[in-house]
């Protein structure tokens, strides 16, 4: 436990594409912050190309995407292909938000980011202690490989 | 450079051409056959005309934005509303891409929309519609449609709007340049707002009434004095350049003393500037919505949202009632969403609109002294900042923090200030950043959250300010 | 014979035989072990309890009736209304063949309903599932059960709730003589109810309160005096049989001004009558309901009356807030309907619970001062009739028309006064049949009335009854 | 046209069963009356017996049923035939109000008391011009007959 809440870990977060929707994100970097990760925030409006540039230059372990503008579908397509090519091999990948633009069964939901490449997905109403915990384990995780 | 002054009429005109040139759709714009078509149209589907009928037949009108990627699907959607919900007022949303500009990438999400038959934007791309697009819209319902939305620069689509038949528009410049944007600067969104103003102005020169309007910027969890400076700069831009016609809009928080006295106090200050600044002849019709962070997931909870936001409308004698549908916490809603809000808004409305109801005076006293003083404080801070133009001042004002908010999307905000719930659910300053206030009123705001958390019996940190913020949305004040 | 005077314990205990003998259940009745069953439930799953506790708090709750066919149905109801409603109380109903007395019609009922596993019943057969059924509901939720409903003789039923672990009970004169039953004497209802009465006084003489209550009659469409005086006397029957806490319940028609006045001056008048009649230490809890003859079928306009309905507990500081389901125009309403029902209303009540508003006070006053007199004038002739004895007095102005009702279903009522909206949706004195009415209250509501046909500029008539009777349904206050 | 409107007719109107909804019924027998039908009107809490000697008495052309209490279906079983037995031969019968205790089809509602033997059947919010009109109608036909 003492180990636990001393790992520490660093986190890219951002809002993609045309997206202006900020408080939700806004919310979980102070949740990440509080829980002692290093977070470079880039805010509204990102781009892939930002969001990859910030993680390569704070050598982070994950990037956590907001996306409320419910066009996040076309917004992240071969977002994980361009991780890779940029060196960035086994970074963690969030997404986040209302993802899609109309009301859909939220496993199918899950199921079609994960494909488009993210480790985790997270509907509206997330609580930031749950993103909090998932990213501590999975930073771990990634630390020990 | 910015300056508060009306564009003369060559500027306007050289930058016109530039703007029209932006997609080949603004070809279709020829403001002389324009203002020819609004006079054609009935009366009461002039915007500016529906607002006066309301005010004088006490009627309080729901409105809310509602956008389908398709001209076909946006006249469904708008006649169902119309008919099944009985609206006064429709909505019409330009999709985030339009709102960027991204024309191309718009063009793109609307062929793929009518080629897959299902809606691929979050709104209608209005500059790819055109005006021939707009003006099957206007002329498929009886209502006025209300263009809603925020955007940095919404030249041309404000131009092909107002073609196409459309009388108001929300040149709102803090919504826009703190809300709509993350980069844009100040200077810009001036300029563009500027444009579609002095755009309004010539319509309306031209007997054709344009009705603008403000909310300032998208003040969830913010104190309103703070909005009401950023409505009155924003407002005092638009009848620089030549708008006469003004819906003000108000953000409820939940507190009716506090929500009702906020509109009051920014109408009449507003006035006092006009009078004072030498605006004449401005017709002011009042809006208030209730202003969450996050709408409730749950059905029940909406619909006393939607409750709530009707009984402030009364409250407060708006004419327009601005709601969002019992869907919005979900997706993009369905035309029955829409049209069930609207009927139960209507209902609401019609229940209401005859009773004498009001809120405590003697409350509603102190309350008002302390805004008036804020607001005059925040706004002769920016004349004095601008050596009285409003808008020299307002960059200024930007930069020190004096006018802030912390939920902007753009970078260029001191996001120093916070507001918190006091025990009654009346949104005060936890945080008064930069904002140039007397010691009395830092004293205020500190009291009444003293007195909360005496009453709570716990201190105030930062999941007070979250829980605060999400309140409502759970079915609480406070 | 009618006379308003206690039941001695004789005369009680020797009707409860036979009371309890009307079915096989009727046995299981054991008062001693009631009483101490009772003082063993938390404190707050007693009715009266649980009212004060909301007085004190300045919380209102939601209420509605709730009924299914079998133990197993209800329970499942009742959890899941209070899971997922957030309810503060939950109702239960029993159905119309109990309500009626005819058990063997409602053991079929009853019978088929589990047999098949579908309700085949209105409400829940309350007498036929006994004692123990009713304390397996009592034990499977936490806040208190209460019965809602109407009977001409609900003595037995009575017995059994009580005996189960219920604490209230609505031994409603008028509105069980005139709306639940058809044939009965006016004389037979005032004994029966005598003796719930006095079963009431026997348990909280006993250190169990008992909350009893009234409205009066279903009075839509029909202005409050008269149903305040029939509250009245109602509640003058109860204290007199040793009942100590009561809900005063109003019947709102969608004026407030008049609909707050009218729950004022209900309280006031009764605390009049009873410190006049001597009868001391009374608890009273102010509740109400919105009166429709008709719920809306449309869901958007159910949803606004539950919100007037709201609104009108919040302005008379209620404690209960008597809504219907919004599915009520249709059918037996689904545990989801109630659930969500329950949650709309929670979260209205959560938003207005620490408003500062209130009604217009020079309006209230007029309409104060004019709606006093006409119950004054009611009562002391009932006295009068009397010779101060209320039921008797009863009994002759029910006779002579003094007290009457339009829509009675029993026969035994003249049907004389009338109804009908004035121009702000207040309810008038269409035609005061035989009320004992001065010049001046006649020509107040003659004048309200010529005002309406002014504005409207047509002469009202029976289709104008007919379409304020039916005006909220469809979404209108007039 | 003329004669039309002179046609007279006589109903028994009631709410049957233990049911005291009296409203509607209220409604429907006022419009009879401006109409010109001679209306006996029994009230609430009426038993198929009353109904059927009130009809016997007043030589009615027709018996109008209401009932909101959703126990319609047990209440009104083998009305028709006790009609006839009586020597009701072709008298109208209508029913309407709030007929079960679950939201169902109208169409199914319909059907289930047509067979019960009733000629019309109404659900809640009927117009009661549309029943004075439905009953001068099946007056004047069963007159002819
Ligand atoms: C506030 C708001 C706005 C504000 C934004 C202000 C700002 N600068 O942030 C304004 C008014 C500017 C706005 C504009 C628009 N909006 Co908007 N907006 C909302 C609203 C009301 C609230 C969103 C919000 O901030 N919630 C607060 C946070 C705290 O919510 P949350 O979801 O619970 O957040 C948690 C989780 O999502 C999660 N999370 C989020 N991201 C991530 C990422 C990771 C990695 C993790 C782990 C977790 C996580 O954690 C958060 C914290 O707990 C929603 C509707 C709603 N939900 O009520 C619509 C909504 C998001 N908007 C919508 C739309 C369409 C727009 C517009 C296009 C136009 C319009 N119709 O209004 C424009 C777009 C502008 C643009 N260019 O993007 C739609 C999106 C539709 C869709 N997805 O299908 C919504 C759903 C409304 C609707 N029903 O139509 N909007
Ligand atoms: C008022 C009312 C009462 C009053 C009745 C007062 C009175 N003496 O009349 C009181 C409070 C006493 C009452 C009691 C009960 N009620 Co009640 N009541 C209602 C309510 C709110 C309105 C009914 C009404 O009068 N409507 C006004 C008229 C004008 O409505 P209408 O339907 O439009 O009438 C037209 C048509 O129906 C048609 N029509 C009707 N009959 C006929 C007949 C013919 C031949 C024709 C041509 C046309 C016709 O013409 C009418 C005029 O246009 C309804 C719910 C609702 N609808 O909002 C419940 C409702 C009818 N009641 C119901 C129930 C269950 C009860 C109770 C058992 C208990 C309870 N849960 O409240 C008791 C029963 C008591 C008993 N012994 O019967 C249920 C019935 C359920 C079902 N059918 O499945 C309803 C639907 C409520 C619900 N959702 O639970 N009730």
């Amino acid at each position: 436990m003492e180990a636990e809440n001393r790992l520490q870990g660093t986190a890219v977060t951002g809002v993609i594409g045309e997206d202006v929707h900020i408080v939700g994100i806004r919310i979980i970097e102070r949740a990440l912050m509080d829980a002692g990760i290093k977070v470079t925030s880039l805010g509204a409006q990102v781009s892939q190309e930002e969001f990859i540039n910030a993680a390569l230059e704070t050598n982070a372990d994950a990037i956590l995407v907001s996306s409320f503008s419910g066009h996040a579908e076309i917004l992240v397509r071969s977002f994980r292909d361009k991780c890779i090519e940029a060196g960035l091999d086994n970074i963690i990948l969030y997404i986040g938000g209302s993802l899609l633009l109309s009301e859909e069964n939220w496993d199918q939901v899950e199921k079609k980011f994960k494909e488009l490449g993210f480790d985790r997905v997270y509907p509206p109403g997330t609580s930031p202690t749950r993103a909090v915990e998932d990213l501590k384990t999975d930073i771990s995780h990634r630390r020990r490989k | 450079m910015i300056r508060n002054k009306k564009l003369s009429e060559e500027e306007f005109f050289k930058q016109r051409k530039e703007v029209l040139s932006q997609w080949h759709t603004g070809k279709e714009v020829d403001l002389d056959e324009a203002i020819e078509y609004h006079k054609n149209l009935p009366p009461l589907k002039n915007f500016a005309n529906k607002m006066r009928y309301a005010k004088e037949h006490n009627e309080i009108y729901a409105s809310t934005g509602m956008g389908k990627a398709t001209v076909e699907e946006q006249i469904e959607l708008l006649q169902y509303v119309e008919e099944h919900g009985k609206a006064d007022l429709l909505g019409l949303s330009p999709d985030s891409l339009t709102r960027q500009n991204d024309y191309k990438a718009a063009q793109q999400g609307l062929e793929e929309s009518m080629r897959t038959g299902k809606s691929k934007l979050n709104g209608l791309p209005v500059v790819n519609c055109g005006v021939s697009g707009i003006r099957r819209l206007v002329e498929s319902v009886n209502c006025p449609i209300q263009p809603r939305y925020g955007a940095a620069d919404a030249r041309l689509c404000d131009e092909i709007l107002f073609a196409g038949g459309c009388s108001n528009s929300s040149p709102d410049l803090f919504m826009d340049f703190w809300q709509h944007s993350a980069k844009v600067s100040l200077e810009t969104v001036v300029n563009t707002h500027q444009y579609v103003c002095r755009l309004m102005g010539y319509y309306t020169e031209h007997g054709v009434p344009m009705c603008a309007g403000a909310q300032g910027f998208y003040a969830a969890g913010i104190p309103p004095s703070l909005q009401t400076a950023t409505v009155i700069i924003s407002l005092l831009l638009q009848v620089e350049q030549g708008v006469k016609h003004l819906s003000v809009k108000c953000a409820g928080h939940g507190n009716l003393v506090q929500d009702v006295v906020s509109s009051k106090v920014r109408l009449n200050l507003l006035q006092e500037y006009l009078d004072k600044l030498g605006y004449r002849d401005i017709e002011m019709f009042p809006g208030i919505s209730f202003n969450l962070m996050q709408y409730p997931v749950d059905i029940g909870t909406n619909f006393a949202v939607v409750f709530m936001n009707t009984l402030m409308a009364k409250l407060i004698g708006a004419q327009q009632n601005d709601i969002r549908t019992v869907a919005e916490a979900k997706a993009i809603p369905t035309k029955e969403d829409v049209a069930d809000t609207f009927r139960t808004a209507k209902a609401m409305e019609n229940f209401l609109q005859k009773q004498k109801i009001e809120i405590d005076k003697k409350e509603a006293d102190i309350e008002a002294q302390m805004e008036e003083k804020e607001v005059r404080s925040i706004l002769d801070k920016v004349l004095e900042f601008g050596d009285g133009d409003v808008l020299v001042g307002a960059a200024k004002a930007v930069e020190t923090g004096v006018l802030d908010n912390p939920f902007a999307a753009n970078r260029a905000a001191a996001g120093k200030v916070l507001g918190i719930k006091d025990s009654e659910g009346a949104i005060r300053y936890y945080n008064t950043g930069n904002l140039p206030f007397s010691k009395e009123i830092i004293e205020y705001h500190k009291e009444k959250i003293a007195q909360r958390e005496k009453i709570q019996g716990k201190s105030i940190n930062y999941e007070t300010l979250i829980s605060d913020l999400l309140a409502v949305s759970n079915g609480y004040l406070v």
